[in-house]
């Protein structure tokens, strides 16, 4: 199983890396939430996999704890786009 | 003597406060103290007189090689007769010279005067160096305060702290030397100092040792090049410079000179150096006292050039050099400062001290005429005048020594200055005629004629009547600097002698120098070049340019562009690190190589990638969002590798960092224009690049070495057994190490503060806005209790799964962010509740109060305490570290939420 | 009184069903030679008049093959609707009333 | 893989340096906090990390068997939470000092007269 | 239902009796009460005097305990520890009263309570309002942790409390000028953290502990290595920066600056020195003296401190600025006795520190009342305090004198120890630099006396200095004199914290 | 076996997201891959640990997944409007109701500073 699991984690991080590629690259700050967004998803699916690699739940509750605190990041993400023109106010 | 010391210093303390009360009598109380020690002195005649050396000693400082440890010989026995005896008779002038004076300001300078004598009379005692030091310090400290005694006169402050600067520097010479002296012969004995002459010029420190104490001598002394501060020292209260700039502190360098002789001498420069800087102090001196313009400045070059004679007389080899130091040393004491009293008394009376603008004043200050004509002719060495003796024991020691002709010459034409001098001082102002009427404000008192009239005549008397002093005094002295018994004659007339001839032309020059000074003074005066090249100048030019150089390289150091500052910083870490690598000369140890896993290989290097992008990117919010991958890949290395507490901990704070710090960059340009030139960032790349290799390094090294883990095993193992956690992380955190943890929390506390009180001022909200979103701001309720109980469930399992206070805490500050962001920072505030630093403060007082139950069952602070459900009961375990994480959890909330309301709302203005 | 449960399994069902068909649809999109799309944002009458309801049917469009919810207008009757294929947004808007919105009246009532 | 690491963690201090060697505050500001994520990843390569299993003892047994380094991670875990409030304390230094000069240079921190201190010459003055 | 209370039975206590338990709590008493005081005064801030009041009684109850603890640390027998948790040493975090850490808590406790007895007037409701006391208690339980902790990161931690809580005091006003001086100090503390920290991560990494003492003894069994070797100099470095040592030390003058009095004070007095001691540990202690390739790079940074320093004191016209490169220079000396690498180099270091500690926070405060008597902080806007404030002239008579090495102050024998042990060492450069830095600094101090106090201060009125102020400055000017007068205490304190330092890994 | 299968498949969408975030042409769009085959990815890739768990975890898993569904289209929807207000290029565009109801700027000054490296 294990052995699976790491061959599993290499597309894990070329995804990692093509999200990282959007959020440096941009070009819109927008391109850049989105691509934050893709991150979170991709690092809850390392958490996945780490959990069966080293067969222990407890990164299940990693996994658990970065859907929660992305969320807030990418709305503060967003409120940051959209205050930035003056456009919320 | 301690006795006396000690009376002296207190008596300094107490006695002085009499002039808050008494007029014009004052002068005589406090005199009571100098001459009730004097005669005390006295008591000791018997003792010295028979070559005895009393000594007394009290351990003090054995550390610090600090002993009390007095020692009264023939020498200091003189010192302390003429400090004591001189003091007295310038208290008593001085309660007549500051009649004027506020009483605060009479009894301020008696206890500066008093203070002043018994720190003369500890540097003359002392045997041991750093006790002389002290006293020696001391005198040049009081020698300030009384310079700058009228301190609103910007020449007297200038005056004085020249003067500190040079006797201080002299001083610290005197540190350096005693610290030498100390490491080559292991004590710090002045006496002992003779005996290990040999052994002290032979150590490497020999020359430093007498070039230190020669510095510290001319200083205080004021010999050439350190001359120029005395006669500006004049700017003293005229009692003062009698007392300190005349007759005693100024011939500590003579006494300190005196006893290392022996050591100077046994080099073959010594003498030589003493000789010239004399010869030379002579002749700028004199040149110096004919330019002079005031009575004052006159006596005091005077007294300058008379130290050059006493140093040249110390420089002098045989017995009689120094007999004739000792009898001048005397005769200038009593006569100069008579001399400086009548200065001073004309001064006060007439309101000026130029000595061209006096005359006639014998008629209006008569007593004032006759002492200073009796120790004007003592200072010209007119017989029988005391004066006279010491002149042809002078010119004896001239011609008895080894040396050339050249000193002789010099202090025959010295001589004859001074006998010039003391003619002018006493004609021009008492019997000459006017330029034009000097009016006369103040009428001499008692206590202003007669202590110059009582020196006067002491210096006739003695030379009359030398058997007592001579045998009291002279003779031990002699014998106490000398080393052993020598032969003293003090009569008036020894014959016809050279010396005497010697004295004939000298008195010769005087007169015609009296006869012409008027046109030799004003030739002198019209001389610029001799202002020019005085050394004052050059001193003050000296300091200024020390100034100057101080701003420049303040300047150029602190040029307050923080750029420089790291760079500077960064080069110095490196180059430190370097320097110590290359004195360590250790080779790196290289590690075993293990497998490379390439999904985690990649992650890290995206870690990297993110690095390098925040570097490349000049808008900031991209900087931001790269540093954040960087946070990101980190996190999930962390995961990856078996720490999920890291990695949900470093998930959080990225996440809280975005709520956080997009609020900053609402506030401020996004645009980083770029602040370095291409040049100032290459030289900034290498140094990151020369500072990354340096840790790679190290840190390659490091894992060469293995990794033992002592302490992390035995976490392992008692972790659960003795810490009650299957959550190893989290044990450390609250147990182990909670102690780390209880600082960490107030450090969150301590920034909490910190942010309330710089984002709490602006009280000025922002325009309520709508809701940012419909779906988000009806989810956001829901959502906010969802993170809630997460965040309690957070806190409450970490003690065995990962989480924990911390990451708890944070996990509820998101939750009050999603409020903030659905609806605004005003209702998320609303639905706290509570201020944040509130919570902030309870958090910390329950985590700090959490170690106190173990303490009082009798433990360590901080020994956590379990309460364990009976058997078969279903209840969880109890502990404290549960308060604790509770008291970290509610610290780390109140202080996120102290700066996510106060950033977003910084950012929404 | 089982309308309740039922329209939410079923608006559940069609829910999880359309992610799978989404997320299939976005992969061909993606994994094309070249990428083809037709962008376009329409507004869709809402019906629903509760708060969560709109806030509900604004989520599950979003999470729709195609189609991302960007704006509610204020007075909660329209939908403003990013689509991924808009060049039909007639059948599109048709589909997720017909699919979503049903359920979320018949919950709502 | 530990070399990997160590290189890693000097890249990133290495990178964060360069920005703080910058002039602009908030670049500083991030380069600072993407310096102690470097260190963190230094103190993680100081640790023992030859086992990926978590530092969580199973249920049932009593001692922690094959794991990373506990005490490292602990330590980590403090510098995380050290360095993020430090980020966010100077980053709110930071914006009060735009408000107050609007100016985001380093070289422009000196550039301020500085006034005398109020309160003490007004003792009670608020 | 029966509820037991428990210990975890594998805990082992070290000693038992009721003379431990005393020790216990007087361990942790100049840390704990602080940082309850801490959370006690941030609770009540809007108090401004129930604060004020909180803070005076820790204060004051800090400092009996330190007494008490510095008579245990001297006694003889057993040197008091206490592992927090009751775990065993080398394995939990732990204070101890060893020297020269107990000697320096005692001098933080006196510095601490003499600020707060001057800031009764100096100290305004808005500042306290804003934290004033929390922040300075905090500071203090930073203090006492780093010079008690018996552990490395511990020490690190403590730091950190150190660096925010003076942050916070240098931003108590808001003001742009100390805006500026935050931003500063707030990227120089953490690049000092940042290089102790990875200082820490390197020796965690060789020896895996981070127990001082059985670093001592580790590190002294094994010969340099690669990563010792860069540890040392990344610890030397960063607490250089900490203390203020050339070329690392640019920052400090103006942040100094820019804090208000008396946190100035306590600054000068205790924050640059407990990066010293810090230095003192890691290099005397940890490292030993015997690890030479640390020792001609810190006679280089000694001198250089000292010259640089005292120099660039000479031309400041800003007061603050003049004592902040004092502070910095004085620092030299304590480098320069250090770099001897000599138990009397160690012991002159020790001896310096306590002296340079209180004369520092006594200058400050002396600035700080001759501003609130002048309301000028710059030399040229003051004057007259020694006719209208004469017992003001005289508190401040003592620092100024000791700071220039004065005899019989404290300074003097400071001064001397320092020389004393340069040539004892073999480096009478070093010694010739002190001298002359010496010089300089009383070149410095006269022209600050006669600015301040003798020059008179045309068309204004020079106000009356507040009895709290005076009193603050007495309780350091009595300790100055007493330091000068009767040296003999500070000097064992010394030569036993030398020995206890050499004495550390074995 | 289904465990390893359903991982796979999961990380399979995950790249899947991830191409479609960098191959689509506009933020927008790429809102769309990233919600969508993000969010299926991660379920399926959740879903396989669990079962590879033997369920243990599983309410870990399924909260995660949950709470992913949750919130993504909350985000997405957050980020679109925002997008779309900050003016962002869309490419393509052939309507565009929304225009009479949100001002849109003609190019957002985050853009203009944003594409840099
Ligand atoms: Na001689
Ligand atoms: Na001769």
């Amino acid at each position: 199983m294990t052995g699976i699991v790491d061959w599993l984690e290499l597309p894990l991080v070329a995804a990692l890396a093509l999200a990282g590629w959007r959020m440096v690259r941009g070009p819109s700050a927008a391109d850049r939430f989105v691509a934050f967004d893709m991150l979170t998803a991709v690092a809850v699916g390392f958490a996945a996999l780490t959990a069966v690699s080293t067969g222990r739940a407890a990164f299940l509750d990693v996994a658990l704890g970065l859907a929660l605190v992305n969320f807030v990041a990418t709305a503060a993400f967003a409120l940051f786009l959209e205050r930035n023109d003056g456009a919320g106010e | 003597m301690f006795v006396l010391l000690l009376v002296a210093l207190l008596g300094s303390c107490i006695v002085p406060l009499s002039a808050r009360y008494v007029g014009k009598g004052a002068g005589f109380i406090v005199a009571l103290l100098p001459f009730g020690l004097a005669a005390a002195f006295v008591a000791y005649a018997p003792v010295v007189e028979r070559g005895w050396v009393r000594g007394e000693g009290i351990a003090w400082a054995p550390s610090l090689g600090l002993d009390l440890t007095l020692r009264l010989d023939g020498f200091s026995f003189l010192f302390c007769l003429l400090i004591t005896g001189i003091g007295g008779l310038v208290a008593v002038y001085a309660g007549g010279y500051l009649t004027d004076k506020p009483r605060a300001e009479r009894s301020r300078f008696f206890t500066l005067i008093l203070l002043f004598m018994t720190a003369m009379l500890g540097t003359v005692l002392a045997d041991n160096m750093l006790l002389l030091i002290v006293f020696w310090e001391a005198t040049s400290i009081l020698s300030f305060l009384l310079i700058g005694f009228d301190s609103r006169s910007a020449r007297s402050r200038r005056a004085a702290i020249m003067a500190l600067q040079v006797t201080a520097g002299g001083g610290l010479a005197l540190v350096a030397a005693a610290a030498m002296i100390a490491q080559v012969t292991g004590n710090w004995s002045l006496a002992a100092v003779a005996g290990n002459a040999p052994q002290i010029v032979a150590s490497p420190y020999g020359v430093p040792i007498i070039l230190c104490v020669m510095i510290a001598a001319f200083t205080k002394s004021a010999q050439f090049p350190f001359h120029f501060w005395l006669p500006n020292a004049m700017q003293a209260p005229t009692p003062a410079s009698a007392f300190l700039h005349s007759a005693t502190m100024v011939k500590l360098g003579i006494y300190l000179l005196a006893r290392f002789e022996p050591v100077i001498a046994a080099t073959w420069w010594g003498r030589t150096t003493l000789i010239t800087v004399a010869c030379v102090t002579m002749a700028v001196a004199s040149v110096q006292a004919l330019r002079a313009e005031s009575f004052k400045s006159a006596l005091a070059y005077s007294t300058m050039a008379s130290l050059g004679i006493l140093v040249l007389l110390v420089g002098l080899d045989g017995p009689a050099a120094t007999v004739a130091m000792i009898g001048f040393l005397l005769a200038h004491a009593i006569y100069k400062a008579a001399l400086f009293f009548c200065a001073g008394s004309v001064l006060h009376a007439t309101g000026t001290g130029t000595l061209r603008s006096l005359g006639g004043l014998a008629r209006k200050l008569p007593m004032t005429a006759i002492a200073c004509t009796g120790a004007s002719l003592s200072m010209a060495g007119i017989p029988p005048f005391l004066g006279f003796i010491s002149k042809e024991f002078l010119f004896e020691a001239q011609l008895e020594s080894s040396w050339e002709l050249i000193p002789l010459a010099i202090a025959v034409l010295v001589n004859a200055v001074m006998v010039g001098v003391a003619g002018v001082v006493t004609l021009r102002p008492f019997f000459l005629k006017p330029v034009k009427p000097v009016k006369v404000e103040h009428p001499e008192s008692v206590s202003l004629f007669m202590p110059p009239l009582l020196l006067a005549l002491a210096g006739l008397t003695i030379s009359l009547d030398p058997d007592w002093i001579t045998r009291v005094a002279i003779r031990p002295a002699v014998a106490a600097v000398y080393g052993r018994a020598v032969p003293v004659d003090v009569s008036v007339w020894h014959g016809w002698t050279p010396m005497l001839g010697l004295s004939l032309i000298v008195v010769a020059i005087g007169a015609a120098i009296v006869r012409w000074w008027r046109s030799i003074h004003a030739f002198l005066r019209d001389a610029y070049l001799i202002e020019e090249i005085g050394l004052e100048r050059l001193w003050e030019t000296t300091v200024r340019g020390l100034l100057r150089v101080s701003a420049a390289v303040t300047g150029w150091v602190e040029h307050g562009d923080l750029r420089r500052y790291v760079v500077t910083t960064a080069v110095a870490l490196v180059a430190l690190v370097l320097w110590s690598l290359a004195v360590a000369g250790a080779a790196i140890r290289w590690p075993v190589v293990d497998a490379l896993r390439p999904a985690e290989a990649l992650v890290a290097l995206i870690g990297v990638g993110g690095a390098v992008a925040a570097v490349r990117a000049r808008n900031l919010l991209t900087t931001m969002v790269a540093v954040g991958i960087t946070g990101f890949a980190v996190a999930i290395t962390f995961m990856v590798n078996g720490a999920p507490d890291l990695a949900i901990t470093q998930f959080t704070v990225e996440a809280l960092l975005v709520v956080l710090l997009t609020a900053l960059l609402l506030a401020v340009p996004l645009d980083a224009a770029r602040s370095r030139r291409p040049r100032q960032r290459a030289g900034d790349a290498a140094i990151a690049t020369a500072f990354a290799a340096v840790m790679f390094v190290a840190m390659v090294d490091m894992t060469g070495a293995g990794h033992p883990t002592p302490a992390a095993d035995w976490f392992g193992r008692m972790s659960y057994v003795a810490g009650k956690g299957l959550n190893v992380v989290n044990v450390i955190l609250v147990d182990f190490r909670g102690f780390d943890t209880l600082g960490e929390t107030t450090v969150i506390a301590v920034a909490a503060l910190l942010g309330a009180s710089l984002l709490g001022a602006r009280k000025t909200e922002p325009q309520p806005r709508r809701a940012v979103h419909y779906s988000f701001a009806a989810a956001s309720g829901p959502l906010f209790w969802l993170l809630i109980v997460a965040s309690v469930l957070i806190l409450w399992r970490g003690h065995d799964q990962p989480g924990g206070g911390f990451v708890g805490g944070l996990v509820a500050a998101l939750a009050f962010a999603v409020f903030a962001l659905a609806r605004g920072v005003r209702s998320a505030e609303t639905r706290l509740r509570a201020r944040p630093t509130t919570l902030v403060a309870i958090g910390l007082l329950l985590a700090v109060l959490s170690g106190l139950p173990g303490m009082i069952a009798g433990g360590p602070f901080l020994s956590q305490l379990w309460w364990e459900p009976p058997a078969g009961v279903p209840l969880p375990k109890l502990g404290t570290t549960i308060a604790f994480d509770l008291g970290v959890f509610l610290v780390v909330l109140g202080a996120v939420l102290t700066f996510l309301f106060g950033l977003r709302r910084e950012g929404a203005r | 009184m089982m309308r309740k449960p039922l329209a939410l399994v079923a608006l559940l069902a069609s829910f999880v069903a359309d992610l799978l068909l989404s997320s299939f649809a976005v992969a061909r999109v993606v994994l094309a030679p070249t990428i083809r799309t037709h962008p376009a944002i329409v507004a869709m009458p809402v019906e629903v008049r509760t708060p969560w309801a709109v806030a509900l049917l604004a989520c599950f469009t979003s999470l729709t093959p195609g189609s991302t919810c960007l704006h509610v207008s204020d007075d909660r009757k329209r939908l403003y609707l990013h689509l991924l294929d808009g060049r039909n947004p007639e059948a599109s808007i048709a589909k997720f009333r017909r699919v979503y919105e049903r359920h979320l009246l018949e919950l709502e009532r | 893989m530990t070399i990997l690491y160590a290189f890693c963690a000097a890249a990133i201090m290495g990178a964060a340096l360069y920005m703080i060697l910058s002039r602009n505050l908030v670049r500083i500001l991030l380069g600072l906090a993407l310096l102690s994520t470097g260190v963190n990843v230094m103190l993680f390569v100081a640790g023992d990390f030859g086992s990926r299993q978590p530092p969580l003892i199973r249920a049932g047994e009593k001692a922690l068997g094959e794991a990373a380094d506990p005490l490292a991670q602990a330590l980590i875990l403090t510098a995380i939470v050290i360095g993020f409030a430090l980020t966010v304390v100077l980053a709110t230094i930071v914006v009060t000092g735009w408000r107050s000069s609007g100016s985001l240079d380093a070289r422009d921190l000196d550039a301020a007269e500085q006034p005398d201190d109020p309160e003490i010459r007004e003792p009670h003055a608020d | 239902m029966r509820a037991i209370w428990t210990r975890p039975s594998s805990r082992t206590i070290r000693r038992s009796g009721s003379r431990t338990l005393t020790d216990a709590w007087l361990l942790i008493l100049p840390v704990g009460l602080p940082m309850l005081g801490a959370g006690v005064a941030a609770l009540l801030r809007r108090r401004a005097g129930v604060a004020e009041a909180v803070s005076l009684v820790v204060h004051g109850i800090v400092l009996v305990g330190a007494m008490m603890l510095l008579g245990r640390a001297t006694q003889d027998g057993p040197l008091a520890l206490t592992v927090f948790g009751g775990w065993p040493a080398a394995i939990g975090v732990g204070f101890s009263a060893r020297l020269p850490g107990a000697g320096l808590v005692l001098v933080s406790a006196l510095i601490a309570f003499a600020g707060a007895v001057f800031g009764h007037a100096a100290i305004g409701p808005r500042r306290r309002r804003a934290g004033y006391d929390a922040l300075m208690l905090a500071l203090l339980a930073a203090v006492n942790g780093a010079f008690l902790t018996t552990d490395l990161f511990n020490l690190y931690v403590w730091f950190e409390l150190a660096l925010l809580a003076a942050l916070g005091l240098v931003t108590l006003d808001r003001r742009q000028a100390q805006i500026g001086g935050a931003i500063r100090y707030a990227a120089f503390g953490m690049l000092g953290a940042t290089a102790i920290l990875a200082g820490i991560a390197l020796i965690y990494g060789v020896t895996g502990t981070l127990d001082l003492v059985t670093l001592a003894r580790v590190l002294g069994d094994e010969g340099p290595s690669v990563a010792t070797a860069t540890a040392a100099a990344l610890l030397v470095g960063g607490l250089a920066l900490k203390s203020g040592l050339v070329p690392f030390h640019v920052w400090l003058p103006s942040s100094y600056a820019a804090a208000p009095l008396p946190a100035a004070a306590v600054f000068a007095g205790l924050l640059t020195k407990m990066g010293f001691y810090a230095l003192l540990v890691v290099v005397a202690g940890v490292f030993g003296l015997g690890a030479t390739f640390l020792t001609p790079a810190l006679r280089v940074i000694a001198a250089a401190t000292m010259l640089l320093c005292a120099l660039s004191a000479l031309a400041q016209t800003d007061m603050r600025r003049l004592i902040g490169y004092h502070v910095v220079a004085q620092v030299g000396y304590m480098a320069a006795g250090l770099s001897m690498a000599t138990p009397a180099g160690v012991d002159a270091a020790v001896f310096y520190m306590v002296h340079s500690m209180i004369v520092q926070a006594n200058l400050f405060f002396g600035l700080g009342a001759i501003h609130r008597a002048t309301g000028s902080w710059n030399l040229r806007g003051t004057g007259g305090m020694i006719r209208s404030n004469p017992l003001f002239a005289f508190l401040f008579a003592v620092p100024m004198l000791s700071l220039a090495g004065i005899p019989p102050l404290s300074g003097f024998w400071a001064k001397l120890l320092v020389v004393r042990a340069a040539f004892a060492g073999g480096a009478a450069w070093l010694a010739v630099a002190a001298l002359v830095a010496a010089l300089l600094t009383i070149v410095s101090v006269a022209s600050l006396w006669s600015e301040a106090c003798w020059k008179s201060l045309k068309g204004r009125r020079v106000r009356r200095v507040p009895w709290s102020m005076l009193a603050g400055m007495a309780i350091l000017s009595g300790a100055t004199l007493a330091i000068g007068l009767l040296p003999e205490r500070v000097a064992i304190v010394a030569k036993l914290s030398a020995a206890a330092l050499a004495r550390m890994g074995s | 076996m289904i465990a390893t299968l359903l991982m796979a498949l999961g990380v399979l969408f995950l790249l899947i997201a991830a191409i479609g975030v960098i191959r689509l042409p506009d933020a927008l769009q790429r809102m769309h891959s990233a919600t969508k085959a993000g969010t299926l990815g991660t379920a399926l890739t959740v879903a396989g640990a669990v079962l590879a768990l033997r369920g243990e975890g599983v309410g870990s898993g399924a909260l995660a997944v949950l709470f992913l569904l949750v919130t993504l289209p909350i985000g997405a929807q957050l980020l679109g409007r925002a997008a779309y207000r900050s003016g962002t290029t869309l490419k393509g565009i052939e309507q565009d109701a929304l225009a009479d109801d949100q001002e849109r700027p003609g190019t957002s000054s985050v853009d203009r500073a944003g594409g840099d490296i």
